[in-house]
This record gives structure tokens, C-alpha cells and sequence, in this order.
């Protein structure tokens, strides 16, 4: 199996702060740190010493301290958990509460076995033959091609349709006013003059309306109205009402 | 196939991933040999390819691999996709067949309104209408007409069974749109009584 | 070679001239043929190319041809260096390819670190990686996949071909932690039987 290079050693590096320095940059995380010093160890992951791999992170941490290196956050959470770690590890037995520390060291190898495994995959990955770099795919394909060709659809109804519409449109319109039933203001005017000459007395203008009911009668008796005001205005015709809204009564002028 | 020799593979490979043509003496940038040698190993790669769907071919002094030429109509996929007339296709459509031979200013003039250049294209691609000869007139426009197609295509044995102006007038296609509400609400007040 | 059929040339020639790998699918919407009349075609195909400069290569449920991966050291230098991915991008690359589909906190709890905004982007980008739903949990996580792209790019014919998957499944290193333990306690309990 090919494993990626092992980083140094903490002892070669801490030498040199500078080299420190940019190997801190290169760590992905605590996880990776303790997996670099479980590889340093040289034994299977699973046979490795917790209590060693948590010493030797402890000195890296402090000599990088001591140095003024700063760390991140999450390195430090991972010292002071690996400090506990290792004090419970240090305990007699029968002194140990929950959570129990070999089950928690167990928890922190299986951690990195896990890490370990996928960084190796990814290595083996990066290793294979790859479209692009190893093997390649034709250089200059002339491609597929789909043409999409529309097939225009109409039918019979729409074409005609469309020329009514068009020709209503464009045509001179003629405007044919439908039969409404009204009386106009100069049939009104003919009525009631021609009907006042027949009445003596006080005539309500109920009596001059033509024959009828619904709009006819209510347009008869608008025009009415005004054709009794406009014979008024002329001294043709008298005008009587008792009270607003109350009967209006017409009478032939003396 | 028989297993092709290395320097045949090579060539093969160099050849398919190139993106344009190859000389013989860009080939043998990557591929050890004489001209002879590589010359021989196109010849052998020609005759392998032959009769299959690629073949290798030469261009002037160049080699390169292609599809076989009369599978060519595979790579291209016909697709078709039903699509209705636009409001300004159909009316321009209908005055062609209603007065035709008729120029694009007349269309114009009897839609009262100005059509874009896209609408007879639509309509000839459609292979409906068809240019028809220019007018007499000046600036000797073209006109337009329809085709044998658009008669098939809405199921006419000729213009002539298109409905004329009075038929229309009789099943209320020429009445203006105003009218015919109205005309639609006295019927009903009139059902209403 | 034997002379290829019709079906074979006409599959061949599509795959040729395609610019990405082709599913079954698309092949036979330029070439007639039921599915398993192109499968076989395909494995005919195969078979002419195998030991070729060019070989036909599935990738998942796709096809296409690419150039030997031997012949590798006589074609890179016309190529570029894929881009290189940073260690974090290879191991996130790893994590879902192996795990998929998993979520960004899954990938943060094997690495032991949180990953930065960038790093799925720049797999995303790559065409390796893909967004595949959330997972049915508090808070409803987005899960990342594979993608087919992923598969062509390493040479893969499937995720079962994931160097060691067989192993890594084997000795229980792509379950999490807490069923490792789970799984290592129910061993002790039986042997304490």
C-alpha cells in the first residue's frame, strides 16, 4: 500500500521555530497532528500507545507555547482533553468514574484509523489514472446534435377568426344605435301640449304619460317633466304642487 | 481486431487525442520511428479502420481520424416541436390568403399595424406562404401568396372554400368586438324579462 | 478487425463523435436498437478495442473512449496538469466518494476539523460532486454525492471499484465511531458469554 510521506518528527522540526511555524500552517486540524505523531509511532494504528501519542502532543503544544507560536482554538480544546484523557488514563481503576477513559481512548484511536483510512483512499484515488492527465478523450469530437424543428400549428378556425378579427378591426365601423325604450324630450313636448288643451281642471302629469311601465314609463316621465317646465317657461301651461315630492298638477294656461 | 503492435497503439492514441490533423512529423514528435516505420503503422491503421465506424483518413499530408461519412445523419438527431402561430402570424397569414398576391405594405395597411420581419419568415418556414413575384408599382415590392401546403395543411381544395366576407358578417366574425358584448347583454336582459 | 454490423458501426461512429460519455439512453436516440441489442453492441465494441491505443470504457451507466492509460507518458505533453486539489479537497473528495451520501458535518467528524466554505465548491465546480437531498434528521441536512463526472475522471466503472471499499467496509472504518464501538461491545459481551 502507498502512504502518503510522513511528515517529520517533532524533534527535527522543533529545532527550528521557523520550520515550525510553517508546519503548523500545514496541519489540517489536531486529528491530523496526533495522526502525523500515531505514524511517527511506526506500529499499526491499532497497536499504537494512546498514552504516548497524548504525551508527545502535550510537549508539542507546550514547546510551541514556549515559543510564542499561536495556536488555534481547537488545538488547545484538544490538549486540555487530552490532558484529562490522560490523568484518568494515569488513575487506579477503581477510582475511575464515567465515562470510562479506556473507552475513551479507544473512541480517539478509532478516530484516527478512520481519518487514517480516508486519507489513504484519497491518495490511491489521486493515483489512478485520470481523464485529462492519463488517459485522454478524443481531441476534437465533431459532437452530436439534436435540431429542433418547429412544426407550426393552426387551425381552420384560427385563420378565419383572425381575418374577422382583422377585418372588424380596419373596417369603417357603422354605428347602429339599438331600439331603447324611451321618450324623447320632443314627443314629450308634442304629447302634453296636445293633451293640456283637452283638460279643463287640475291635471296630475300621471294622466299625460303614454300607456306602459318599467323604463318607458320612468323615461316618459322625465321627459314629461321637463317638456311641463319648458310649456311653463313659454306661459303655456300652469304648475302646481302642493308640497316637495308631493303631486305636481298642470293646468292650460288662462 | 488483431492486437496492434506498440508503436500502432501509440499512434493510435496520439492520432485520437489531437485536436486537429496530424503531419507525419508531429506524430513522430511523440512516437519513436523512421517516416517509414510510421507510414507503415497509418497504412496498417487505415486498413484496420476500414469498413468501421471511424475511419483514418488523410488530408493533404495530414492524418486524422472521423466518423465514416455515411453514418454521418446518425450525429445529427431531428427533433420536432410542435408550436402555434403568434396573434400577428395567423392574422398576417389569413389577409395573405384572403388577397393574395398581396406586398408586406398592404398586409400593413388591412392589419393597421406594422409587422415585424420574423412574421412571413415564421409563415415560410412553415411553408405556407411563398414570395410571389414583385408588383408593378413603384418600388416594385414583393408580394406574397400561399402554397399548395397551407391549402393540405388546413384541409382546403383551394382559396375559394375560404369563407367570404358575407359569411363572416353572418356568424358575427366581422362584428366589432364592442357590438357584439352588447348585443350579447341585451340577450340576456331580453332572457330575463 | 472483423467487419463490424451495421448497429456496431453506427454505435461506434456516436460514440466517437460524442463530446461527453453517452448513457444507453442517449445512444439509442441515434441509434435504432432495444437496450439489450445496444448492450451487446457495446461489449462488442469493447472487446474489438480492448489491447487497442484506444479502448471503450464504462463509467457508471455511461460510455465512452478514451486513450490507453498506458500510452499516458506519450500524450501529457500536449496536455495540461489537471488542477491540483489541496489536501483538504482530496480528503472531502475521499469522504464522500466512500460515505455517500453524507453531510458536511459527517465529513467534519472524520477529519476532525470544520471545513472551509471553499472546498466542496471547488469539487462542485470540478464536476466531481453534487448536492443529492437532505437527510430525513434534525435540522434536514444537504448530502453530497458523486457525481458521473467523478466516476470518468478516476476510471471507474462503478463505486464498487473505490480502491480498498471492499476492505474499508469489511473492517467496519467507513461506519462512525459511535456504531464502532457499538459493534466492538456486542463482540465482548459475546465472548463473555
Amino acid at each position: 500500500m502507498t502512504r502518503p510521506p510522513i511528515p517529520p518528527s517533532i524533534a527535527t522540526v522543533s529545532d527550528h521555530a521557523d520550520q515550525l511555524t510553517l508546519d503548523l500552517d500545514g496541519w489540517e486540524g489536531p486529528l491530523d497532528l496526533l495522526l502525523s505523531m500515531a505514524r511517527s509511532q511506526k506500529v499499526d494504528l491499532r497497536a499504537i500507545s494512546i498514552l504516548a501519542l497524548v504525551e508527545q502532543y502535550l510537549v508539542y503544544v507546550e514547546r510551541a507555547r514556549r515559543l510564542k507560536l499561536e495556536l488555534a482554538a481547537d488545538y488547545l480544546v484538544m490538549a486540555a482533553w487530552l490532558a484529562y484523557l490522560k490523568s484518568s488514563l494515569l488513575l487506579p481503576r477503581e477510582e475511575q468514574e464515567e465515562p470510562d477513559p479506556d473507552d475513551l481512548a479507544l473512541r480517539l484511536q478509532l478516530r484516527l484509523e478512520r481519518l487514517d483510512a480516508m486519507r489513504e483512499a484519497g491518495a490511491r484515488l489521486m493515483a489512478r489514472d485520470r481523464l485529462g492527465r492519463d488517459t485522454f478523450t478524443r481531441g476534437a469530437p465533431e459532437g452530436l446534435r439534436v435540431i429542433r424543428q418547429s412544426a407550426w400549428q393552426a387551425e381552420l378556425y384560427d385563420l378565419i377568426a383572425a381575418y374577422g378579427r382583422v377585418s372588424a378591426r380596419t373596417r369603417p365601423v357603422m354605428h347602429v344605435v339599438a331600439d331603447r325604450e324611451v321618450m324623447t324630450l320632443e314627443a314629450a313636448l308634442a304629447r302634453v301640449s296636445e293633451l293640456i288643451g283637452l283638460e279643463l281642471d287640475w291635471t296630475a302629469i300621471d294622466r299625460f304619460l303614454p300607456p306602459g311601465s318599467g323604463r318607458l314609463r320612468r323615461s316618459a316621465l322625465a321627459s314629461s317633466f321637463l317638456a311641463a317646465l319648458e310649456l311653463a317657461k313659454q306661459g303655456r301651461v300652469e304648475l302646481r304642487q302642493q308640497a316637495p315630492f308631493a303631486p305636481l298638477y298642470l293646468k292650460a294656461a288662462s | 481486431m488483431t492486437p496492434p503492435d506498440d508503436r500502432v497503439r501509440a499512434i493510435e492514441a496520439v492520432l485520437f487525442a489531437a485536436t486537429e490533423p496530424l503531419t507525419l512529423d508531429t506524430i513522430r514528435a511523440h512516437v519513436a520511428g523512421t517516416p517509414n516505420e510510421v507510414r507503415e503503422c497509418l497504412d496498417r491503421l487505415a486498413a484496420d479502420y476500414a469498413g468501421r465506424g471511424i475511419n483514418l483518413v488523410r488530408r493533404g499530408d495530414r492524418w486524422l481520424f472521423q466518423t465514416a461519412a455515411d453514418l454521418a445523419h446518425l450525429l445529427r438527431r431531428q427533433r420536432e416541436e410542435p408550436r402555434r402561430l403568434s396573434r400577428a402570424g395567423i392574422e398576417t397569414l389569413a389577409i395573405i390568403a384572403y388577397h393574395e398576391p398581396v406586398t408586406r405594405a398592404e398586409i400593413e395597411a388591412i392589419r393597421g399595424v406594422v409587422i415585424s420581419k420574423g412574421t412571413i419568415d415564421v409563415l415560410m418556414e412553415a411553408g405556407w406562404v411563398r414570395p410571389a413575384g414583385r408588383r408593378e408599382a413603384p418600388g416594385r415590392p414583393l408580394t406574397y401568396a400561399t402554397t399548395p401546403g397551407f391549402l393540405a395543411h388546413f384541409g382546403l381544395e383551394s382559396r375559394r372554400d375560404l369563407p367570404g366576407i358575407d359569411d363572416l358578417r353572418a356568424t358575427g366574425l366581422l362584428d366589432p368586438v364592442d357590438l357584439a358584448i352588447e348585443a350579447l347583454e341585451v340577450e340576456k336582459t331580453g332572457e330575463g324579462d
